[in-house]
This record gives structure tokens, sequence and C-alpha cells, in this order.
């Protein structure tokens, strides 16, 4: 049997998904909202940041949040130079995990800097805050050198 | 070979099923079913030694496998974590997979959850995902489904109201089931048949809804069920079944593979005549006439006389085979959790936990889902006293 | 617990891309090869279960179809996960244990090519704090890779080291996607792909699946001269939280290994499912491996079809056992992102 | 009316999280929900035997396959005859007239509807194949329709033929006389 020339087409799904938050993701993202960065204790004492509903490694429930700066350290980072689409740039940047200031974990988002050698572990972040905030991870628009303001 | 391990249900939690669940996230969903649950066993995370998920399709949530990011939820971190996938009768297999670790003696204690939370999307839109090359005219799973109750409505010379009968008994049924998702204290047979002709024969108010929801299960060897604080339900037999979606031979109507799961089923659990053993049965029906059209499959009728028992009202709540006390997925349908509450629900019966909607004197009970095309079959009997 | 052994394997050449089938005509040849090398047909297999995910397509309900494959007629007694084909294969070892059944079928499949993967894979993190950023695997793996180079545990040499060695195996592995010479010094020359991994540290994008088949006691012995006997199999997951996760560990290999009881006796050879190069040296400071032969197949470095590369590396381990060439092996799956989430397995022959 | 059964006491509940130690977000309403949109885009590839069956669809032909073992014909095919899951590969034209064996009335609006409700959506077993697949029923009443009737394939103009499912647009009554509905039980 002879095989005719394979078909093919564009297959698009797409949704506007809902994701209700409960109270603890829903005060992270309300303290985002805010220009705010929240963390929360976790069952051993270390602040996890962004605030979790539950220990990671015990599952307990956690209630206790605690208000931290917009400032931090990178711990590990990598150098985006084709972004994706509905990445946080269209122009290559960094993702990196941001310990912010009095947590004791990261958290992932964009680095803005021109190029890769600007980036190290260890430097010296602060959020950058979108102007329009609908409590959303995307609230921080990026994060920045800290010494760029 | 040695006797395999007896398998103890030990504690049942289930969320408040809603359209939304406004109030929680969705690892906070599965959470408020996995504490009842252990709450009910007297047990906590630390307890558990393994943790098996089952849920439907992942366009739902648009999430992909999220087993993983869950693990942190359901203190799962360090133990092993499955992931079962079967389309609808997915909750019945995730239950089955989670009994057999006990049953193999691989683990004493597992943890099992179904689960959705279909107010992340639409069901419309995650079940008839719009392909190319196709026409779309079947419309969800009620267009899909509804030529092959007109096809058992002609077979079996029913009358046309059966289905309004089963819809109207287990809207009612629900009232007594606080945590249903359709309370509608003002239905009537009435409201039912003047409700909106969807597929035409499937009513709007014969027609599942659109559920957020979780059930959990602990389930423990025989030691364990032997030292549970309350009673607990024993498993006496368990089974799945697949058959083709288009198979020349197949009957959509009354398929073999439901037909040989519930013989399978029947012949661990040493049922001979289940209208006669079972005291009770949780079936998925998530269009009303898929009542009549299961009591066929599943034995409890000769084939055509499945609508009989409804009518009678040996179905009923205080009838002698109750089917569906909890108000069944006509009431409540988070489609990957609707399996494993039909399971669930059993064993809340043969420990006399069911509360309000308890079937008295209620020792051996059927659990029954189906998914697919109807294709996809799992069951489970469990009773009050072991095996 | 009954002895019970892998005594079939079949995989297809897995390619960049195979617009010329759908899933089922991709499976299909591969289960069909798996049960003829036993001399099995349809009606021998007691139990059957799959894996495979629905998002790698965009097909919901992806195994419906393809379990067309199996011919399930008269119906048959079958599950799926939706993970790779290494747990469908867990799930079927369980099943065996009950009694339930004597034999079984398992395959994982996975087209990749429909889509970004990448892309495609960032759905599967944390929906709230990871989901809207479009955080994609490659550019999280390079955030462990990082977390291993600063560590001091790792350099970018050693990489590119495991690279080459890979796919150099791979020459004498026909199924495989990428393979050939490759020199150091020229991939090191490279620039980076998601600094600090570059193409070479990459596992390539494929469309591919496996089938095995497990038959416990005399019906394996009957079935294969040197049946590869699963001596221990266990899986285990760490937290998704990968900002408090120490990404240099996977803690959960360890765990699995430990149950498995990798450390029983010598290993001749392993299959570490570790798609990037970086993760490799992340499995083998966690499982004790000592001087086993690592990925002669090449891995998951030569060819990684997604929800079938982890129950190749149980295949792969389990021909060089059924052939005789090895004798206690070990074979690792992996699924989640940053190794989050690890199955062991430890399979010997007779004798 | 009936009460409504209430909820036990004593269940488990997520414990509330105390906002107040939090300037910035203890007095301002709090964020519940959150929207998300996403789309991923795919290359979508149907496979050797739909491709076949579709590109002959594009020419005014219905092509079923044949099972190697049983015979049956299979249409659409999908490359596997799924009760012996082997290849199906010996091609059969078949007619362009069919017979309802059951079907729905429709009338729900959906996504990438494309008829007006209500409509009716058969199960039609095509002349020559031994399956039944879905059709759109036009030109007859939808409380007229019923199973045993005769139909056929009512096609979009030739020059607007693809290798689309669309080029069927409905099937329509045939005028032949019904064909006895117990001679189709077995095809639903």
């Amino acid at each position: 049997m002879t095989e005719p020339e394979i078909l093919s087409a564009p297959l698009v799904l797409e949704f506007p998904f809902s994701r209700t938050t409960g109270p603890v993701i829903g005060a992270f993202l309300t303290g985002l909202r805010e220009k705010t960065v929240v963390g929360m204790r976790g069952a051993d004492g270390r602040v996890i940041c962004p605030a979790v509903e539950y220990d990671p490694e015990t599952g307990a429930p956690l209630t206790e949040l605690v208000e931290l700066s917009d400032t931090g350290t990178v711990t590990s980072w990598t150098w985006v130079s084709q972004p994706r689409q509905g990445q946080p740039f269209a122009r290559p940047f960094a993702f990196a995990l941001v310990q912010i200031d009095g947590a004791d974990t990261a958290m992932a988002h964009a680095v803005d800097v021109a190029d890769a050698t600007e980036m190290s572990t260890g430097m010296r972040v602060r959020a950058r805050w979108a102007v329009e905030r609908e409590g959303l991870i995307t609230d921080i628009e990026c994060f920045e050198p800290e010494l760029a303001r | 070979m040695a006797r395999n391990e007896r398998v103890a249900v030990v504690g049942v939690g289930q969320t408040k099923y809603a359209a939304t669940r406004g109030d929680v996230s969705l690892p906070g969903l599965l959470r408020e079913a996995v504490f009842r649950a252990l709450d009910d066993a007297g047990m906590a995370m630390g307890d558990i030694d393994a943790v098996v998920l089952g849920k439907a399709p992942d366009f739902f949530e648009g999430l992909m496998m999220p087993e993983p990011y869950l693990a942190d939820a359901l203190g799962a971190v360090g133990k092993p974590l499955l992931r079962v996938h079967t389309a609808g009768s997915v909750g019945g297999s995730t239950a089955i997979v989670a009994a057999g670790l006990v049953e193999a003696r691989v683990h004493r204690r597992v943890l099992t959850v179904g689960w959705q939370m279909q107010s992340c999307s639409e069901a419309m839109w995650a079940l008839s995902l719009p392909m190319p090359f196709q026409q779309q005219l079947v419309a969800g799973a009620g267009g899909y489904f509804a030529p092959f109750i007109r096809a058992y409505m002609q077979r079996s010379e029913a009358p046309d109201d059966i289905g309004i009968l089963v819809a109207l008994k287990d809207r009612r049924n629900a009232l007594k089931n606080p945590y249903a998702h359709l309370h509608e204290p003002d239905i009537s047979y009435d409201s039912i048949k003047e409700s909106l002709m969807l597929w035409d024969p499937i009513r709007y108010a014969e027609t599942c809804p659109s559920s957020d929801g979780a059930i959990a299960m602990v389930l423990t060897d025989e030691a364990g069920g032997d030292a549970a604080a309350r009673p607990p339900a024993w498993v006496h037999g368990m089974a799945f079944r697949s058959e083709p979606v288009m198979a020349v031979g197949r009957d959509e109507v009354s398929p073999l593979a439901g037909r040989q799961c519930a013989a399978d089923v029947y012949a661990q659990a040493g049922i001979t005549d289940p209208r006669e053993q079972l005291d009770v049965v949780e079936m998925y029906v998530p269009f009303s006439w898929y009542e009549p059209m299961w009591l066929e499959n599943l034995g409890f009728a000769e084939v055509g006389d499945g609508w009989k028992l409804t009518e009678k009202g040996v179905t009923a709540l205080d009838g002698d085979l109750p089917v569906n006390p909890s108000g069944g997925v006509l009431s409540s349908n988070p489609i990957g959790a609707s399996g494993m509450i039909r399971f669930g629900e059993a064993a809340l019966q043969v420990r006399g936990q069911a509360g309000e909607h308890q079937v008295d004197g209620a020792r051996l009970a059927l659990g029954h889902a189906y998914g697919g095309g109807a294709q996809f079959f799992a069951m489970w009997v469990v009773g009050a006293d072991k095996p | 617990m009954r002895d019970v052994a892998i005594v079939s394997f079949a995989q297809t050449v897995h390619s960049r891309r195979r617009q010329d089938v759908n899933e089922v005509e991709l499976i299909q040849p591969v289960i069909q090869e798996a049960k003829e090398r036993v001399g099995l047909d349809r009606h021998d297999i007691g139990f059957t279960c799959s894996g495979s995910s629905d998002y790698l397509a965009g097909q919901a309900f992806s195994f419906v179809m393809t379990l067309d494959a199996v011919g399930p007629w008269p119906p048959i007694s079958e599950s799926h996960v939706e993970m790779d084909g290494a747990w469908a294969l867990y799930e079927a070892w369980v099943k065996i244990q009950t009694g339930a059944a004597d034999t079984a079928l398992v395959y994982g499949y996975g087209k990749s090519s429909p889509g970004d993967l990448p892309r495609v894979l960032s759905r599967q993190l944390d929906p709230y704090y990871f989901g809207p950023l479009w955080l994609d695997s490659v550019s999280v793996a390079a955030l462990q890779a990082r977390a291993m180079i600063d560590s001091g545990k790792l350099t970018q040499r050693q990489m590119a080291e495991t690279a080459a060695r890979s796919r150099a195996a791979a020459k004498a592995n026909p199924f495989a996607q990428v393979k050939g010479d490759f020199d150091v010094e020229a991939i090191l020359a490279e620039d980076c792909l998601a600094d600090p991994l570059r193409r070479h540290d990459c596992p390539p994008v494929s469309d591919g699946g496996a089938a095995v088949v497990l038959a416990a006691d005399d019906t394996a012995r009957r079935l294969v001269e040197r049946p590869a006997w699963i001596r221990g199999i266990d899986h285990r997951v760490d937290s998704h939280n990968l900002g408090a996760r120490d990404l240099t560990r996977a803690p959960s290999a360890a765990l699995a290994a430990h149950e498995a009881g990798v450390s029983g006796g010598k290993v001749d050879v392993a299959e570490l499912h570790a798609p990037f190069t970086h993760q490799e040296a992340i499995l083998r400071a966690e499982i004790p491996l000592d001087g086993a032969e690592v990925n002669p197949s090449g891995g998951a470095l030569a060819a990684n079809p997604m929800m079938a590369a982890g129950l190749i590396r149980l295949g792969e381990v389990a021909r060089r056992i059924i052939d005789g060439s090895a004798d206690r092996g070990v074979a690792h799956a992996t699924a989640g992102h940053c190794l989050q989430q690890n199955l062991v397995a430890v399979l010997e022959g007779d004798g | 009316m009936s009460e409504i059964a209430e909820l036990p006491e004593g269940l488990w509940y997520q414990p509330d999280v105390d906002t107040s130690q939090i300037p910035a977000i203890a007095g301002v309403e709090a964020v519940r929900s959150i929207r998300v949109p996403a789309r991923v885009e795919y290359l979508y590839t149907p496979g050797r035997a739909p491709t076949r069956f579709l590109r002959a669809l594009a020419e005014k032909r219905i092509m079923g396959e044949r099972c190697p073992v049983t015979g049956k014909v299979y249409v659409p095919p999908r490359g596997v005859s799924p009760v012996v899951g082997l290849p199906t590969e010996e091609q059969v034209e078949l007619g362009h007239r069919g017979t309802v064996t059951t079907f729905c009335v429709v009338d729900i609006a959906f996504t990438g509807q494309v008829t007006e409700t209500p409509f009716v959506s058969a199960l039609v077993l095509i002349d020559g194949a031994d399956i039944t697949l879905h059709g759109l029923i036009q030109g007859i009443p939808p409380a007229d329709v019923r199973p045993g009737m005769r139909v056929e394939a009512v096609w979009v103009p030739d020059d607007e033929l693809s290798t689309s499912f669309e080029n069927i647009r409905w099937w329509r009554p045939s005028g032949e006389p019904d064909v006895d509905p117990d001679t189709i039980r077995e095809y639903l």
C-alpha cells in the first residue's frame, strides 16, 4: 500500500483557567498586590517564601505569616537567550532562584539584566513591582540588581 | 501460595462538593479530604506508608501530571506516590490499586485520594477538546451516551419516565447527605419533567452536575482493621475490566466488560445471587437512565427488567436494594473522585457510618464505577465481616 | 513475595518526529514484538498496564485510543498510570504479587514532537507560583545544574564528558536517536543553551515507546532461559518546593535504592534515567553503584521518549541479564522536574 | 419541603491564617481566586490510517479498513483492529448511504458548534461497514427520526472538498424503506 502524504494541522488548547487560592496563597498574592512579600514559618522554624499552606517536608498545616522585604540573594540562575511565549520578557533575561531576605528558602522568578555576564550566584536583587497588580506572581515584574536603583 | 492480606477500609474523608470550592486552594481541596480520612482512621500523615492518587484528564485543571506538585500537600515526601488514570472509572481503579498494595503485603497503611477541581475550567471544554479534521457533533458526555440510553429504552420498552424517577430518588437522597453538591429540597417529579431536554432523552435535571471535590480513604492490613477505632469495612472482592471504545460486536448498552467485572468481583466475594446477598449499591449513574441499565449489567435484574426495580421502588432508600443512598453521581460529580466516592460510600454503609442516609443493617455493599465510552469498569464489594 | 521477572522487552527506534503514525500506530508493533519474543498472544496476558500523558501530544484520553493496540477483546484486566511506564511496571508487579495474574504486559509511549516540550512541561509545576512564569523544563534543569557547579560537586567539563560518553555508547544501540563521537573540547567551546547547560547536556526530544512482558515463577522460567528477576523495586518522591530543596541531592533516589536492596551485591550494569548530564552525577552519588557500567545504552541523553524512557531503563538492564551479559543490574526511572520522583529496581539472573 | 442534612461536628477544616500582624494585607480585600490563561500549541498529525481515510474523503470516497482476523470493516480506521490488536491494512470502499441505529436530539449550545439547535446526532451504519459513525441528520423533523431509517450522505460542493469529516455536511433520508431494527440490533 502506498502511503499518501501525511496530514497535519495546528491544534490549540487554550483556556482562561480559574484557580482558587485558599487563605495562604491568597495572603501571599494579596501581599504582592500591596507590594509586600510574605513568608510562612515552617514546622521546623525556618521561613518559607513564597508562603506555603503546608510544610514542604511533613505536610503539616502552617499558619504563621511573616512579613519580609523585597530584596534578596540569587541562589541559582540560568540565562534565557530565546524566551518562550508567556515568559516574563520577550528579550533575553535570567530565571533565578531568589532567597528573600529573612527567608530560608528561595522563590523562582526572572532577573532583568542585559546579559549573562551580569548574573552571578550570591548577587543581591530587589523586586521590581509591576505597575498594574492584581494578585499574581507576576505582580513582581522581575528582580533587578539591588544597586540598579 | 500464602493467602493474600485482608484489606480494611479504616478511614473515609470527603470534602463538601460544590460547583466552586472558593474557600480552598487546589491542594487545600485534597487536604480537606485527607485529614478527614486520617481523623476517621485515628492516624496522622506520618503513619501512612504510600499514597495513591487518581483523577481524570489533566486538561480539566490545566496541570500536567500534578502529582509531584501535590507530594508536599499529601505528606507523601519520602514515600511512594502513584497516579492512576482510567477515565471516569478512575476513582474506583485508584482504590483498587491502593488496596492491591496492602493485599500484596507491599505496604500496611495506604492513603488513596480521588479528586477533580472542575471549576478550574469547563467540562464541555475539557471533555470535548476540539480536534482537527473532525466535525464537532457529540456535545459532551451527554451527547455521547444519549443514543445508547435511547437504544436501551427501545429494547426494554421501559416507560418514558423511569429516568425521572431515578433523578427524583437520587436528588432526594442527596438531601440526607451533607457532602452532596446538589441540595434541591423543592425538586419534584414535575420539576424534573419540565427541565430542559438537553440531549433527548436526557433532561437537564437527569444529568450530573460539574463539581469540585475530593475523597480520601485509609486502607490497612488485617491487623490495622482489627485495631481500628471505628468499625472497618473489609474488602471482599475487587476487579477492573476494559474493552475497546469502538469494536464490532460491542454492546454499549450492556457492555461485556461490566458483566465480566461484576462476575469476577462476585466470585471473589462468594456472591451467587447479588439481588439477595447485597444490601446496598453505590453505582456510577451520571445520567438517570444508567440506573436501570446497570441493574441489568450487574446482574440485579434480567435483561430488559432493570427499570421495573426502579419503578417499584426497590432501589429507593427504604427499598430492599437501595441504590445510591448518597445521592450518587447525579448529585455530586467531581469526575476523578466520583468512582472513589461510590467505593467510599459503600464502605461507610457497611461500617454503619453513613449518617442520615444509612441503610439499616447494611452488611455487604457494592461500589461501582465506569468510564470512557462505558468501556472501563472498576468494582469492589465491601462487608462488615471479614471475608 | 513471588518471583517476578522481566522476560521480554521491545522498543521503537526513537526519533525526533514520528509524524507518520498516531500513538496507537506507534506502539502497536512494539507491543506485538514484546509478546512474540516469548511466544505469547493477547489471550496469555493476565494483566495490562500502561503509562502515558495526555499533555504531550494534546490528546485527552490518549490512552483510550491506544488501548486498541493490545486488542482488549474479550475484555481484559487493565489499568493505566499518568506516569512513566516504569510506574506501570510497578503496578503490574504488585498485581502479580497479589496472585491475580501470572503474566503482565506493560507499555509506555510518548509523542513529544507535536508541542514545544520544554514549554509543555512547565504545566507540571506549581500553578500558582511557577505556572504564570512559564518556567520551562530546560531552565529548571539549568537551575539545578548551576547548584551542582556552585557546590563544587561537578564541573562543566565533567558534564561534557558524560554527554560524550553517553553518545559514544549509544553507537551500539540501534534504537538510539543521538549517537556518535563527540569531542569534549568541542562541546565546551559551544555556547550555552541555558547557562550552564549546553545543548549536549540536554536530552533529545523524542517520539517513541516501549513494551515489557512480566512473568512470575515457573511461567517466567518456561518463557525464557534466563529471566531477569526483579529482586527489589521501590519508588519515592521528594518535595516539589524547588526553592526549599537542596537541588544537588535526590534523597528519594537514595531511599528507593536502599529499599530496593541495591547494596546487597555487586552491580554489573546500571541504567540511570538522567535526562540532563548533571543529573547522572546526582544519581551516582545517591545510588551505590560501585564500579558498575553506567548507561551502556546511552541513556536518556541518547533517546528520551517521555513516559517510556524510564521503562526503557528497566528493559535495557533486563535485556543484558536475559542475554547473559550481566548477572545483576540496577534500573532507575525518574519523574517530575529536577529528579523529584525516583524508582529503582534491582534485576538479577539465575546463577 | 425537606430538611438538608448538616455536616458532622468536629470535621477537619484548614486552619485560619492570622494576617493582622502584616499591615499591608490586614485591612484589604484578600485575593481569593486568580485567572491564569494558558495556551499550548501543537501540530496534530492523525497518523497513517486516518490520513488514508481523510485523503479518500477529499475525493468523495468513504474508505473503511478490514480487520485482518475477523474480516469486519472499521470506519473511520485508526490503524489497528481493536478486537485483535493487529494493523488494519486492506482498504474497503463503502457506500454513501447508511442506516440510523440510534440517535439523540441535541439542544445544548457548545463550543465549535456547526449547526443550530436542536439537531439530531445519530449513529449511522454506513453500507459496507461493520461499525457505526456519528453523523448529523437533517432534512427531517427530529421527532420523525427513528432507528432503521435509511439515510444518504450530503456532501459539501465539490470545490469545497477537503481532508475533513466536514465534507459530509450531514445525512438526510434516502427515501428507501426502513430496515427492520432487529437486523441492526448488534450495531449501536
